[in-house]
Protein backbone atom coordinates (compact mmCIF):
# COMPACT_ATOMS: atom_id res chain seq x y z
CA UNK A 1 0.00 0.00 0.00
CA UNK A 2 0.92 3.48 -0.17
CA UNK A 3 -0.19 6.56 0.85
CA UNK A 4 -0.56 9.30 -0.78
CA UNK A 5 -0.78 13.54 0.00
CA UNK A 6 -2.53 15.96 -1.81
CA UNK A 7 -1.71 19.96 -0.71
CA UNK A 8 -2.96 23.44 -2.33
CA UNK A 9 -4.28 23.53 -5.78
CA UNK A 10 -4.21 19.42 -6.04
CA UNK A 11 -5.95 18.86 -2.75
CA UNK A 12 -9.08 21.21 -4.80
CA UNK A 13 -8.53 19.25 -7.87
CA UNK A 14 -9.14 15.46 -5.93
CA UNK A 15 -11.36 16.88 -3.71
CA UNK A 16 -9.26 14.86 -0.85
CA UNK A 17 -6.13 15.53 1.41
CA UNK A 18 -4.84 12.00 1.51
CA UNK A 19 -5.76 8.12 0.36
CA UNK A 20 -3.87 4.75 0.16
CA UNK A 21 -3.98 2.88 -2.86
CA UNK A 22 -3.55 -0.81 -2.68
CA UNK A 23 0.18 -0.72 -5.00
CA UNK A 24 3.74 -1.06 -4.82
CA UNK A 25 6.74 -1.26 -6.60
CA UNK A 26 5.92 1.56 -8.82
CA UNK A 27 7.84 4.41 -10.10
CA UNK A 28 7.27 7.89 -9.98
CA UNK A 29 6.56 8.01 -13.24
CA UNK A 30 3.92 5.60 -13.11
CA UNK A 31 1.97 7.26 -9.91
CA UNK A 32 2.27 10.09 -11.90
CA UNK A 33 0.96 8.85 -14.92
CA UNK A 34 -2.26 7.07 -12.82
CA UNK A 35 -2.56 10.70 -11.00
CA UNK A 36 -3.06 12.29 -14.82
CA UNK A 37 -5.30 9.41 -15.90
CA UNK A 38 -7.78 10.05 -12.60
CA UNK A 39 -7.96 13.87 -12.35
CA UNK A 40 -8.44 16.76 -13.91
CA UNK A 41 -5.62 19.23 -13.01
CA UNK A 42 -2.37 17.15 -12.80
CA UNK A 43 0.71 17.72 -14.84
CA UNK A 44 3.90 16.41 -14.91
CA UNK A 45 5.70 19.23 -16.26
CA UNK A 46 4.92 21.34 -12.76
CA UNK A 47 4.07 18.71 -10.57
CA UNK A 48 7.04 17.02 -7.89
CA UNK A 49 6.51 14.20 -6.37
CA UNK A 50 8.12 13.73 -2.56
CA UNK A 51 8.22 9.86 -0.97
CA UNK A 52 8.83 10.24 2.57
CA UNK A 53 9.54 13.83 2.78
CA UNK A 54 12.10 13.87 0.00
CA UNK A 55 11.88 15.00 -3.46
CA UNK A 56 11.73 11.67 -5.35
CA UNK A 57 13.09 11.47 -9.16
CA UNK A 58 11.18 9.59 -12.24
CA UNK A 59 12.48 6.44 -11.96
CA UNK A 60 12.67 5.94 -8.25
CA UNK A 61 10.69 3.07 -6.94
CA UNK A 62 8.25 3.80 -4.55
CA UNK A 63 7.97 1.20 -2.18
CA UNK A 64 4.96 -0.59 0.15
CA UNK A 65 4.32 1.92 3.11
CA UNK A 66 6.04 4.73 1.82
CA UNK A 67 4.05 8.16 1.83
CA UNK A 68 4.21 9.82 -1.54
CA UNK A 69 3.63 13.84 -1.52
CA UNK A 70 2.28 15.44 -4.58
CA UNK A 71 3.92 18.94 -4.40
CA UNK A 72 2.27 21.62 -6.95
CA UNK A 73 5.21 24.60 -7.55
CA UNK A 74 5.45 25.86 -4.13
CA UNK A 75 5.03 29.39 -3.15
CA UNK A 76 6.16 30.01 -0.04
CA UNK A 77 7.83 33.30 1.07
CA UNK B 1 10.33 27.51 19.35
CA UNK B 2 12.24 26.01 17.18
CA UNK B 3 15.51 26.97 14.93
CA UNK B 4 13.42 25.70 11.86
CA UNK B 5 9.44 26.19 12.56
CA UNK B 6 6.17 26.08 10.63
CA UNK B 7 3.84 27.73 12.87
CA UNK B 8 0.05 28.98 12.83
CA UNK B 9 -0.02 32.17 14.84
CA UNK B 10 1.45 35.65 14.56
CA UNK B 11 5.62 35.77 13.81
CA UNK B 12 7.61 37.69 16.34
CA UNK B 13 11.10 39.16 14.54
CA UNK B 14 13.32 39.78 17.93
CA UNK B 15 12.60 35.63 19.14
CA UNK B 16 14.46 34.51 15.78
CA UNK B 17 17.01 37.26 16.43
CA UNK B 18 17.31 36.06 20.30
CA UNK B 19 18.03 32.57 18.96
CA UNK B 20 21.15 33.56 16.29
CA UNK B 21 22.71 36.26 18.57
CA UNK B 22 25.90 34.97 20.41
CA UNK B 23 29.20 36.95 21.49
CA UNK B 24 30.58 35.53 18.04
CA UNK B 25 28.23 37.84 16.30
CA UNK B 26 29.22 40.98 14.94
CA UNK B 27 25.73 41.54 12.29
CA UNK B 28 22.29 40.00 12.49
CA UNK B 29 20.27 40.61 9.37
CA UNK B 30 16.77 39.69 8.89
CA UNK B 31 14.17 39.18 6.27
CA UNK B 32 10.54 39.55 7.26
CA UNK B 33 7.62 38.87 4.25
CA UNK B 34 4.56 40.94 4.80
CA UNK B 35 0.83 40.61 3.27
CA UNK B 36 0.76 43.44 0.64
CA UNK B 37 -1.96 45.33 0.00
CA UNK B 38 -1.83 45.62 -3.79
CA UNK B 39 -0.41 43.55 -6.33
CA UNK B 40 -0.32 44.90 -9.84
CA UNK B 41 -3.35 47.42 -9.32
CA UNK B 42 -4.84 44.07 -7.84
CA UNK B 43 -6.24 44.78 -3.95
CA UNK B 44 -5.49 41.33 -1.68
CA UNK B 45 -7.84 40.76 1.03
CA UNK B 46 -5.72 38.53 2.83
CA UNK B 47 -4.02 35.46 2.18
CA UNK B 48 -4.10 31.70 2.81
CA UNK B 49 -0.77 29.49 3.76
CA UNK B 50 -0.43 26.20 3.64
CA UNK B 51 2.38 23.62 4.09
CA UNK B 52 3.46 20.06 3.62
CA UNK B 53 4.66 20.97 7.94
CA UNK B 54 7.36 17.96 8.48
CA UNK B 55 8.61 18.53 5.41
CA UNK B 56 8.57 21.82 5.28
CA UNK B 57 10.61 21.84 8.62
CA UNK B 58 13.06 19.22 7.01
CA UNK B 59 13.54 21.26 3.91
CA UNK B 60 13.88 24.80 6.33
CA UNK B 61 16.49 23.03 8.16
CA UNK B 62 18.40 21.56 4.80
CA UNK B 63 18.76 25.33 4.20
CA UNK B 64 20.17 26.38 7.23
CA UNK B 65 22.87 23.11 6.40
CA UNK B 66 23.27 24.86 3.10
CA UNK B 67 24.02 28.18 4.88
CA UNK B 68 26.49 26.72 7.52
CA UNK B 69 28.28 25.50 4.58
CA UNK B 70 28.36 28.43 2.53
CA UNK B 71 29.04 31.00 5.15
CA UNK B 72 30.86 29.23 8.04
CA UNK B 73 30.72 31.04 11.06
CA UNK B 74 26.83 32.10 10.65
CA UNK B 75 23.73 31.06 12.42
CA UNK B 76 20.43 30.73 11.03
CA UNK B 77 16.76 30.61 11.79
CA UNK B 78 13.85 30.25 9.92
CA UNK B 79 10.18 30.42 10.41
CA UNK B 80 7.01 30.33 8.12
CA UNK B 81 3.53 30.78 8.88
CA UNK B 82 0.40 28.95 7.79
CA UNK B 83 -3.44 29.39 7.96
CA UNK B 84 -5.21 32.75 7.40
CA UNK B 85 -2.86 36.03 7.33
CA UNK B 86 -3.94 39.76 6.98
CA UNK B 87 -2.47 42.50 5.77
CA UNK B 88 0.75 43.52 6.67
CA UNK B 89 0.88 39.84 8.93
CA UNK B 90 4.33 37.91 8.75
CA UNK B 91 4.27 35.19 6.59
CA UNK B 92 7.90 34.37 6.82
CA UNK B 93 10.71 35.24 9.08
CA UNK B 94 14.25 34.93 8.64
CA UNK B 95 17.51 35.76 11.33
CA UNK B 96 20.63 35.45 10.29
CA UNK B 97 23.66 36.34 12.47
CA UNK B 98 27.61 36.38 11.09
CA UNK B 99 31.14 37.88 12.63
CA UNK B 100 30.87 39.98 9.73
CA UNK B 101 27.80 41.60 8.28
CA UNK B 102 28.92 40.53 4.18
CA UNK B 103 28.13 37.36 5.27
CA UNK B 104 24.93 37.92 6.65
CA UNK B 105 23.21 39.50 4.24
CA UNK B 106 24.35 37.15 1.31
CA UNK B 107 23.07 34.24 3.81
CA UNK B 108 19.85 35.60 4.62
CA UNK B 109 19.09 36.43 0.97
CA UNK B 110 20.24 32.93 0.15
CA UNK B 111 17.38 31.49 2.20
CA UNK B 112 14.49 33.53 1.05
CA UNK B 113 15.57 32.40 -2.77
CA UNK B 114 15.74 28.61 -1.86
CA UNK B 115 12.45 28.83 0.50
CA UNK B 116 10.79 30.23 -2.98
CA UNK B 117 12.19 27.55 -4.63
CA UNK B 118 11.94 24.26 -2.48
CA UNK B 119 10.04 24.71 0.61
CA UNK B 120 6.67 22.96 0.36
CA UNK B 121 4.45 25.84 1.50
CA UNK B 122 2.13 27.71 -0.83
CA UNK B 123 -0.12 30.37 -0.60
CA UNK B 124 -3.97 31.19 -1.82
CA UNK B 125 -4.17 35.43 -2.53
CA UNK B 126 -8.08 35.91 -2.27
CA UNK B 127 -9.15 39.21 -3.56
CA UNK B 128 -12.64 41.09 -3.61
CA UNK B 129 -13.42 38.97 -7.00
CA UNK B 130 -11.75 35.41 -6.63
CA UNK B 131 -9.11 33.53 -5.15
CA UNK B 132 -6.01 31.06 -6.40
CA UNK B 133 -3.58 29.24 -5.70
CA UNK B 134 -0.10 31.10 -6.61
CA UNK B 135 2.95 29.25 -8.14
CA UNK B 136 6.39 30.64 -8.39
CA UNK B 137 6.89 30.69 -12.15
CA UNK B 138 10.29 31.29 -12.00
CA UNK B 139 10.99 27.94 -10.52
CA UNK B 140 13.78 25.58 -12.25
CA UNK B 141 12.50 22.31 -13.39
CA UNK B 142 14.02 19.34 -11.05
CA UNK B 143 17.02 18.22 -12.83
CA UNK B 144 18.34 21.39 -12.90
CA UNK B 145 18.44 22.36 -8.80
CA UNK B 146 19.38 21.09 -5.81
CA UNK B 147 16.03 20.41 -4.22
CA UNK C 1 11.69 58.38 18.34
CA UNK C 2 12.70 59.61 15.50
CA UNK C 3 13.38 58.35 11.39
CA UNK C 4 17.28 58.97 12.34
CA UNK C 5 18.47 59.13 15.56
CA UNK C 6 21.45 58.84 17.61
CA UNK C 7 20.26 57.47 21.24
CA UNK C 8 21.81 57.09 24.49
CA UNK C 9 19.90 53.76 25.55
CA UNK C 10 19.43 50.46 24.50
CA UNK C 11 18.38 49.92 20.87
CA UNK C 12 14.79 48.08 20.27
CA UNK C 13 14.59 46.40 16.88
CA UNK C 14 10.84 46.26 16.93
CA UNK C 15 10.26 49.83 16.98
CA UNK C 16 11.94 50.57 13.97
CA UNK C 17 10.60 47.67 12.01
CA UNK C 18 7.20 49.29 13.12
CA UNK C 19 8.02 52.46 12.03
CA UNK C 20 9.02 51.24 7.84
CA UNK C 21 5.90 48.84 7.92
CA UNK C 22 3.00 50.07 6.04
CA UNK C 23 0.05 48.04 4.07
CA UNK C 24 2.23 48.64 0.91
CA UNK C 25 5.75 47.06 2.19
CA UNK C 26 5.84 43.10 1.10
CA UNK C 27 9.34 43.14 2.65
CA UNK C 28 11.19 44.04 5.54
CA UNK C 29 14.77 43.72 6.35
CA UNK C 30 16.51 44.87 9.13
CA UNK C 31 20.61 45.25 10.08
CA UNK C 32 21.96 45.61 13.68
CA UNK C 33 25.73 45.51 14.26
CA UNK C 34 26.65 44.00 17.59
CA UNK C 35 29.30 44.43 19.68
CA UNK C 36 31.76 41.27 18.98
CA UNK C 37 33.55 39.97 21.60
CA UNK C 38 36.30 38.66 19.57
CA UNK C 39 38.13 39.97 16.62
CA UNK C 40 41.87 38.76 15.11
CA UNK C 41 42.04 37.03 18.35
CA UNK C 42 41.95 39.68 20.29
CA UNK C 43 39.33 40.26 23.30
CA UNK C 44 37.07 42.91 23.12
CA UNK C 45 35.94 44.09 26.77
CA UNK C 46 33.74 46.64 25.82
CA UNK C 47 33.53 49.77 23.23
CA UNK C 48 32.83 53.08 23.94
CA UNK C 49 30.96 55.14 20.94
CA UNK C 50 30.74 59.09 20.17
CA UNK C 51 28.71 61.20 17.64
CA UNK C 52 28.92 64.49 16.69
CA UNK C 53 25.11 64.20 17.11
CA UNK C 54 23.21 67.09 15.23
CA UNK C 55 25.36 66.39 12.28
CA UNK C 56 25.28 62.66 12.69
CA UNK C 57 21.14 62.65 12.55
CA UNK C 58 21.44 65.03 9.11
CA UNK C 59 23.64 62.56 7.14
CA UNK C 60 21.55 59.23 8.57
CA UNK C 61 18.22 61.60 7.15
CA UNK C 62 20.75 62.20 4.14
CA UNK C 63 21.24 58.35 3.39
CA UNK C 64 17.71 58.09 3.62
CA UNK C 65 16.88 60.46 0.63
CA UNK C 66 19.45 58.73 -0.89
CA UNK C 67 17.95 55.28 -0.84
CA UNK C 68 14.38 56.91 -1.49
CA UNK C 69 15.79 58.55 -5.02
CA UNK C 70 18.04 54.75 -5.49
CA UNK C 71 14.96 52.92 -4.61
CA UNK C 72 11.87 54.16 -5.11
CA UNK C 73 8.76 52.75 -3.08
CA UNK C 74 11.42 51.98 0.07
CA UNK C 75 11.09 53.44 3.55
CA UNK C 76 14.01 53.56 5.92
CA UNK C 77 14.94 54.15 9.75
CA UNK C 78 18.44 54.17 11.37
CA UNK C 79 19.94 54.73 14.63
CA UNK C 80 22.72 54.39 16.27
CA UNK C 81 23.84 53.93 19.76
CA UNK C 82 26.27 56.10 21.56
CA UNK C 83 27.89 55.54 25.08
CA UNK C 84 29.62 52.41 26.50
CA UNK C 85 28.47 49.43 24.60
CA UNK C 86 28.42 46.00 26.09
CA UNK C 87 29.41 42.48 24.35
CA UNK C 88 26.16 41.41 22.12
CA UNK C 89 24.71 44.97 22.26
CA UNK C 90 23.28 46.49 19.21
CA UNK C 91 25.25 49.56 18.25
CA UNK C 92 23.29 50.71 15.07
CA UNK C 93 19.90 49.25 13.15
CA UNK C 94 18.63 49.89 9.76
CA UNK C 95 15.12 48.88 9.11
CA UNK C 96 13.87 48.99 5.31
CA UNK C 97 10.77 48.27 4.20
CA UNK C 98 9.89 48.13 0.21
CA UNK C 99 7.06 46.86 -1.76
CA UNK C 100 9.86 43.61 -3.28
CA UNK C 101 12.35 41.60 -1.51
CA UNK C 102 15.10 43.31 -3.55
CA UNK C 103 14.90 46.65 -2.78
CA UNK C 104 14.96 46.12 0.97
CA UNK C 105 18.23 43.89 0.83
CA UNK C 106 20.12 46.61 -1.33
CA UNK C 107 18.94 49.70 0.33
CA UNK C 108 19.66 48.15 3.39
CA UNK C 109 23.36 47.24 2.84
CA UNK C 110 23.48 50.46 0.92
CA UNK C 111 23.15 51.88 4.48
CA UNK C 112 25.55 50.43 6.44
CA UNK C 113 28.12 51.21 3.63
CA UNK C 114 27.65 54.77 3.96
CA UNK C 115 27.31 54.79 7.52
CA UNK C 116 30.57 53.83 8.00
CA UNK C 117 32.09 56.10 4.57
CA UNK C 118 30.33 59.02 6.15
CA UNK C 119 28.25 59.71 9.16
CA UNK C 120 30.58 61.44 12.20
CA UNK C 121 30.47 58.68 14.78
CA UNK C 122 33.64 57.26 16.33
CA UNK C 123 34.27 53.94 17.81
CA UNK C 124 37.12 52.94 20.77
CA UNK C 125 37.22 49.65 21.09
CA UNK C 126 38.69 48.90 25.09
CA UNK C 127 40.89 45.88 25.59
CA UNK C 128 41.67 44.03 28.33
CA UNK C 129 45.79 46.09 28.05
CA UNK C 130 44.51 49.24 25.71
CA UNK C 131 41.92 50.98 23.94
CA UNK C 132 42.15 52.85 20.52
CA UNK C 133 39.66 54.93 18.72
CA UNK C 134 39.08 52.99 15.50
CA UNK C 135 39.14 54.60 12.25
CA UNK C 136 38.45 52.92 8.82
CA UNK C 137 41.09 52.07 6.54
CA UNK C 138 39.23 51.77 3.38
CA UNK C 139 37.37 55.30 3.92
CA UNK C 140 37.69 57.13 0.36
CA UNK C 141 39.36 60.54 -0.03
CA UNK C 142 36.69 62.96 0.48
CA UNK C 143 36.85 64.04 -3.53
CA UNK C 144 36.28 60.95 -4.32
CA UNK C 145 33.26 60.37 -2.71
CA UNK C 146 30.07 62.11 -2.32
CA UNK C 147 30.06 62.70 1.88
CA UNK D 1 35.28 84.77 16.14
CA UNK D 2 34.81 80.53 14.99
CA UNK D 3 34.04 78.05 17.04
CA UNK D 4 36.13 74.82 16.99
CA UNK D 5 34.64 71.09 18.18
CA UNK D 6 37.22 68.18 18.39
CA UNK D 7 35.98 64.79 18.55
CA UNK D 8 36.96 61.18 19.87
CA UNK D 9 41.11 60.79 19.05
CA UNK D 10 41.00 64.93 18.33
CA UNK D 11 39.63 65.14 21.21
CA UNK D 12 42.10 63.66 22.97
CA UNK D 13 44.85 64.91 21.16
CA UNK D 14 44.17 68.05 22.18
CA UNK D 15 42.62 67.72 25.49
CA UNK D 16 39.78 69.70 24.62
CA UNK D 17 36.05 69.37 22.71
CA UNK D 18 35.93 72.31 22.04
CA UNK D 19 37.15 76.66 21.62
CA UNK D 20 36.55 79.80 19.98
CA UNK D 21 39.30 81.41 17.62
CA UNK D 22 39.12 85.09 17.55
CA UNK D 23 39.70 84.59 13.34
CA UNK D 24 37.84 85.07 10.80
CA UNK D 25 37.94 84.64 6.80
CA UNK D 26 40.25 81.95 6.64
CA UNK D 27 39.83 78.80 4.42
CA UNK D 28 39.14 75.60 5.56
CA UNK D 29 42.87 74.75 4.38
CA UNK D 30 44.32 77.45 6.74
CA UNK D 31 42.47 76.64 9.79
CA UNK D 32 43.91 73.17 9.02
CA UNK D 33 47.32 74.18 8.86
CA UNK D 34 46.57 76.09 12.24
CA UNK D 35 45.76 72.75 13.95
CA UNK D 36 48.42 70.92 12.69
CA UNK D 37 51.03 73.62 14.49
CA UNK D 38 49.22 73.82 17.29
CA UNK D 39 48.51 70.44 18.13
CA UNK D 40 50.25 66.78 17.64
CA UNK D 41 47.95 64.11 15.93
CA UNK D 42 46.55 66.53 13.29
CA UNK D 43 46.62 64.92 10.03
CA UNK D 44 45.26 67.10 6.51
CA UNK D 45 45.44 63.22 5.11
CA UNK D 46 43.22 61.62 7.37
CA UNK D 47 40.74 64.68 8.69
CA UNK D 48 37.96 66.15 6.85
CA UNK D 49 36.38 69.48 8.19
CA UNK D 50 32.52 70.09 8.75
CA UNK D 51 31.42 73.78 8.95
CA UNK D 52 27.77 74.41 10.01
CA UNK D 53 27.32 70.31 10.45
CA UNK D 54 28.29 69.93 6.79
CA UNK D 55 31.55 68.59 5.01
CA UNK D 56 33.65 71.44 4.13
CA UNK D 57 36.43 71.70 1.09
CA UNK D 58 39.88 73.33 1.71
CA UNK D 59 39.13 76.00 -0.19
CA UNK D 60 35.87 76.95 1.42
CA UNK D 61 35.51 79.97 3.71
CA UNK D 62 34.97 80.12 7.16
CA UNK D 63 32.97 83.12 8.24
CA UNK D 64 32.49 84.83 11.54
CA UNK D 65 30.41 82.74 13.80
CA UNK D 66 30.67 79.34 12.18
CA UNK D 67 30.91 76.58 13.77
CA UNK D 68 33.69 74.23 12.55
CA UNK D 69 34.57 70.14 13.33
CA UNK D 70 37.44 68.24 12.77
CA UNK D 71 36.35 64.69 11.62
CA UNK D 72 38.91 62.45 12.16
CA UNK D 73 38.55 59.25 10.34
CA UNK D 74 34.61 57.52 11.12
CA UNK D 75 33.99 53.97 12.87
CA UNK D 76 30.09 53.80 13.08
CA UNK D 77 28.17 50.90 12.67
Amino acid sequence: MIHLRYFASLRDATGKSEETLDRNSWTVKELIEWAEENYAGFNNKTILVAVNEEYARSEDIIQDGDVVAFIPPVSGG
Amino acid sequence: MKQFEIVEGPLHVQQYIDYVLHPGAGAITTFTGHVREWTNGVRTLFLSYEAYVPMAEKKLAQIGSEIDEKWPGSKVSIAHRIGELQISDIAVVIAVSSPHRKSAYEANEYAIERIKEMVPIWKKEIWEDGEEWMGDQRRKPFEGGNL
